[in-house]
């Protein structure tokens, strides 16, 4: 059984036998994962047995290993959203609130060139100023906020058109 | 004879509610607390006798409103108020209020944190007291003879600095006199153009700084005394993360002579009730005074720990007229403490704090840990708050002890559902600069500036637990999955919680 | 200059396996667990580095299986075992098997450990080392000259019992010389028609004794401590419930006493590593050694947290080859702890244990609280071993602190799913006789015999409550709802677990 | 809506509205019980909301109210059990192991005229003895098992025809 899943806006493929030996295609690896009767993972390696954790909530699962936290998005059928939160991260032509929170400053204006990584508009979150850039060089085509909005993860701030 | 009081009103959230509420309890003291609608079914909310509504999530219309609360003490028959730290927790103004409200405010006086409050003012007061600040001019200087002058009697190295400053722009560290001109020059260029002001004083440069604290306690007897000291020189963001007690600095022969300048700092303030004096720890042993908080502390369990008190408790017997108990007359400490702050915030992509309901907490515990926590499972870390989840203590009968314990507590804490720093307080504990006590405060930048959580070394381990987890959520892949999970009508993330799918109630 | 062991395995479970396995970590030394099928996925088969399954459930054929335990610790290359409390941990011939099979056995010599294994010996010796004993016959009593001359030896009141005795037959307490003659024929006659023997012998009568034990502790260099003392006299059906440390019974001058007689005892049976030296302490302040053990005490905890010393970590050390570390040389007392078991039993049916999984579970935390537990959400609790599950224990600046502490602690300490001795507990430790210290070993039977847990007074809540969690697991109650539920797409007991029912992953 | 539930062998009934509002047919008193976001119970009382616990686990609901245990049944249509442990403790004509274990020793002989609280048989379960008695005066009509015989909750051990 082959599952897909979405880290980072990075596409990662598992092949997953008797839901407990998993391999994977690019890396010559076997992995065997244990499902206890009390509901909790183990990893075996040898006379090894040891705990890690995960846990699936709507299309996204969190996974603890060695207190290393991975956060994967089951990607849905319609082709949809790379990651959980932040909007659609994977587009580059979209700039995202990485959390709800208030515009405090709009830096980019619609015209702009900008080049990847330039400033293009502050939101302040928890007390805490988030800078939110360009991903890539591009065009600013639309800003759809203003200083004082409300802003949730959801609607693009700023909308690209990517150069090249 | 002074009497305990029989009921106290908690004006805060989260962990130090928590903590604060612990110890009314275990006085005997009936409890109230209060909640903005975001902290409706808050564990702090819950754990108190009586609770009361303050308003929306955001804190200047609920935990900041000093009407409210007052309000609310009076519908509940309060005797008391008890700020915990944060809020409204050094707000001169609140303290009068509880005063005028016939409420006793657990804390020092209304004069003693605007004195506190007030740096220019409680500095002054502290260099007629005697207490060393860092040697420098009072005022900007003029002419390079000033500088000089300045300089000569506070020794190099000496630091020149923009007054309107900030982010190092303006700022010039000189370690001779002959490169003092060319520095105050440059300074006051660069200060210049950055800030369109070139302004410039000096003052003494600090080589390897470490962030030293002690804490003070005062009653209304004219008792005062220090509770040893804790270092907290890991702070990221100006935010301390890590801190611990004792220091691996300070020898006794200091211990005495700082405790006594935080002592003498707490008489020069008339204070009362439970304060900290913060210091700057040169590498030759000088320190200087640079704040006193007059609140509780979110470290104010590594000096519990050390010193086998309960600062709380002492607050609450403070602020009800009794002197300070026989506990703190007769004070030693004991092994070694370090406390850990669990935020939700991505140490990975420069603490940004994560919001997100608690999907899986387990907490660590056996001997030496101890958790000061606000959240349990299912709580929701929202925007509205400071996002400190809880507080790790872990004592052992030496540094090298209480260390282990933390790394190993913190591998047993587990909490999913959004980012957190426990991987990083971890590598931070492990590190071996930490191990040889190496901590200055500028820790985090020196070592950690790279720092990555090494998401990639176990990357297919967690694809195949996402894997496993998702088969198994799914019951058509149960179906078909191997005998050992086949036979079992059993789905273990539905069971968690206790219900079975498939069985029903009828 | 000796090492550390490179690897343990500990050859035990529950919460005690659990404890140790953490103290091994801390030391940085590598873990290897052995489990029955049963323990398959215990909490102590997991933390290990390494386990190894070593038979079924029944212990005989487990975890009392020398054998087994060996070969598991020879292919996982240990240097030592561990055997917590329990099972094999006072079987000399198990030391002696790990001897033969170059392995430490983390304990006392297979000498010491039979000496006090046999009372008869054990007290032997103990008389010739000048350590007090009950005083009475050694023998049984021909002549009414013999008990005569023996109670006057020994001093009223005494006690007559029957050798073949038990269960109160043919026992009888005099308390003066007239009464002697009667007594004895009395208690003839009844061992006679109980036991067809009417053999009986006269010992010291204890007016309201507490059980004292002092934990010792010595190293193979010659080095022996105490490390103060421990009171368990609330025991029901033999079995310790409740510890604290200090005792309110034992002054300075009493603590020296038998502290040194303690140390006498760890000398005379040339021990060495931890034990437990337990006393019988009478009214007036005098006290009679009973036993010996030869391991760590499940209360082993209590006197941690009063003297800041790992004890188990010590035991590592100290059969490592280490000198007793230097907290052992300079040891004090700080402040009370007091430890309750939590047992799966039920106290309002004669401690009848329970077993079943563990549906719910939720541990208190704060300051002065420390869990060692056995068990987490979703443990199955099973027939075939000691119902233990936790062990909370609490610390205090003083006595009534830690038992303010521990009723709070315990009111925090949800468990589901089985019968458990919580609120036991809790009566027992805020009892007013308990307060003021009056634990004698008969505490139970004197104040708790008509114990019940007042299930009548809340009986109403309870069927609301029951009648609301029914009423939201099955989801066309939940249509039917008030605003306030109906309005979430959301049913708390499925979500627990954070699987929301109603949503499907495609 | 009327709840019945079985509690020690006894029928207890409560009318809860809205999910929330309990009241008693038998005692003058309204109970509110409120479900949180977060999956808890909390007992409304005026200003003070204290938590009560509460877990189903298929026909049985445990409850903690002040540190008090609870364990209730919901009666199965067929009009079966009482209780989930114990076989049928609602019926004295019928004895039951406390818990699985084994015999140590049989006392009652088939025939025997009993009292109440006559002790039976005892069976030995966790290293504890465990006396089992009649629950009401009667004559043995079966002894099921037999010393050193391993036994369940399910089976009755002895079996009584009840006196009147």
């Amino acid at each position: 059984m082959i599952y897909e899943f979405v880290h980072n806006g990075e596409l990662k493929t598992v092949d997953l036998k008797d839901n407990r030996i998993a391999t994977f295609p690019d890396v010559n690896k076997a992995v065997e994962i244990d499902c206890s009767p009390d509901g909790r993972f183990y990893l075996h390696n040898g006379d090894a047995r040891s705990e890690v954790h995960a846990v699936v909530s709507g299309d996204t699962i969190f996974v603890d290993i060695n207190s290393v936290l991975y956060e994967f998005t089951i990607p849905s059928q319609d082709g949809g959203k790379g990651t959980s939160g932040g909007g659609d991260m994977a587009d580059p032509s979209k700039v995202y609130a990485p959390m709800p929170g208030k515009v405090v400053k709009v830096i980019a204006v619609e015209g702009d060139e900008v080049e990847a990584k330039a400033q293009l508009i502050i939101v302040e979150a928890m007390k805490m100023e988030h800078i939110c850039i360009a991903k890539a060089k591009g065009k600013v085509t639309a800003v759809n906020f203003k200083e004082g909005d409300q802003v949730d993860t959801e609607t693009p701030l700023i909308e690209l058109e990517l150069a090249e | 004879m002074p009497e305990l009081f029989k009921k106290v009103l908690v004006a805060n959230r989260g962990e130090i509610a928590v903590r604060v509420l612990r110890a009314c309890r275990t006085l005997g003291i009936k409890t109230v607390s209060v909640y903005s609608t975001a902290d409706r079914y808050a564990v702090h909310t819950l754990m108190a006798d009586e609770c009361y509504e303050i308003g929306p999530p955001p804190p200047l219309e609920s935990y900041l409103c000093i009407d409210k609360i007052i309000d609310a003490a009076k519908k509940a028959g309060a005797d008391a108020i008890h700020p915990g730290y944060g809020f409204l927790a050094e707000n001169a103004a609140f303290s009068q209020a509880c005063i005028d409200n016939n409420l006793v405010f657990i804390g020092p006086s209304p004069e003693s944190i605007q004195l506190m409050g007030n740096k220019v003012e409680s500095r002054k007061k502290m260099v007629n007291a005697g207490v060393p600040l860092i040697p420098g001019m009072k005022d900007a200087g003029e002419s390079i003879e000033q500088f000089r002058k300045a300089a000569d009697k506070a020794g190099y190295p000496v630091l020149i600095k923009a007054a309107a400053g900030g982010g190092g722009k303006g700022m010039r560290v000189v370690h001779k006199q002959e490169e003092l001109e060319t520095a105050v020059d440059g300074a006051k260029r660069e200060a210049k153009s950055a800030f369109g002001d070139d302004t410039v004083y000096l003052e003494k440069y600090i080589t390897d700084p470490r962030h030293i604290e002690f804490q003070v306690f005062a009653d209304s007897h004219g008792n005062a005394v220090h509770v040893f000291e804790r270092e907290c020189s890991i702070q990221r963001r100006h935010q301390k993360i890590v801190e611990e007690s004792p220091s691996i600095a300070v020898t006794p022969e200091l211990r005495k002579k700082m405790g006594e300048a935080a002592v003498e700092v707490v008489k020069a303030a008339n204070y009362v009730n439970a304060g900290t004096v913060e210091f700057l720890l040169d590498t030759s042993g000088k320190f200087y005074f640079l704040e006193m908080n007059t609140r509780i502390q979110v470290e104010h369990p590594i000096t519990e720990e050390v010193a086998g008190v309960d600062l709380v408790a002492e607050q609450l017997r403070v602020a009800s007229g009794f002197p300070l108990s026989k506990q703190f007359k007769n004070l030693s400490q004991r092994g070694h403490a370090i406390e850990v702050r669990i935020y939700a915030e991505d140490a990975g992509n420069n603490f940004m704090p994560s919001i997100g309901k608690i999907l899986l907490y387990q907490e660590p515990t056996g001997p030496g840990v101890r958790i000061d926590s606000g959240v349990r499972h299912n709580s929701e870390v929202g925007i509205d708050y400071d996002p400190i989840m809880a507080k790790l203590i872990c004592w052992g009968e030496d540094r090298d002890t209480a260390r282990a314990r933390m790394v190993k507590a913190l591998s047993e804490y587990k909490i999913l559902g959004l980012r957190h720093s426990i991987k990083y307080l971890s590598d931070i504990v492990a590190h071996e600069k930490f191990g040889s006590g190496e901590t200055y405060t500028d820790f985090i930048e020196r070592n950690f500036s790279d720092w990555s959580d090494g998401v990639d070394e176990n990357m297919e381990m967690a694809l195949a637990t996402a894997a496993v987890a998702n088969a198994l959520v799914k019951p058509d892949h149960v179906a078909s999955g191997n005998g050992d999970m086949g036979s079992r009508d059993y789905n273990p993330w539905l069971t968690i919680g206790s219900w079975r799918i498939g069985e029903k109630i009828k």
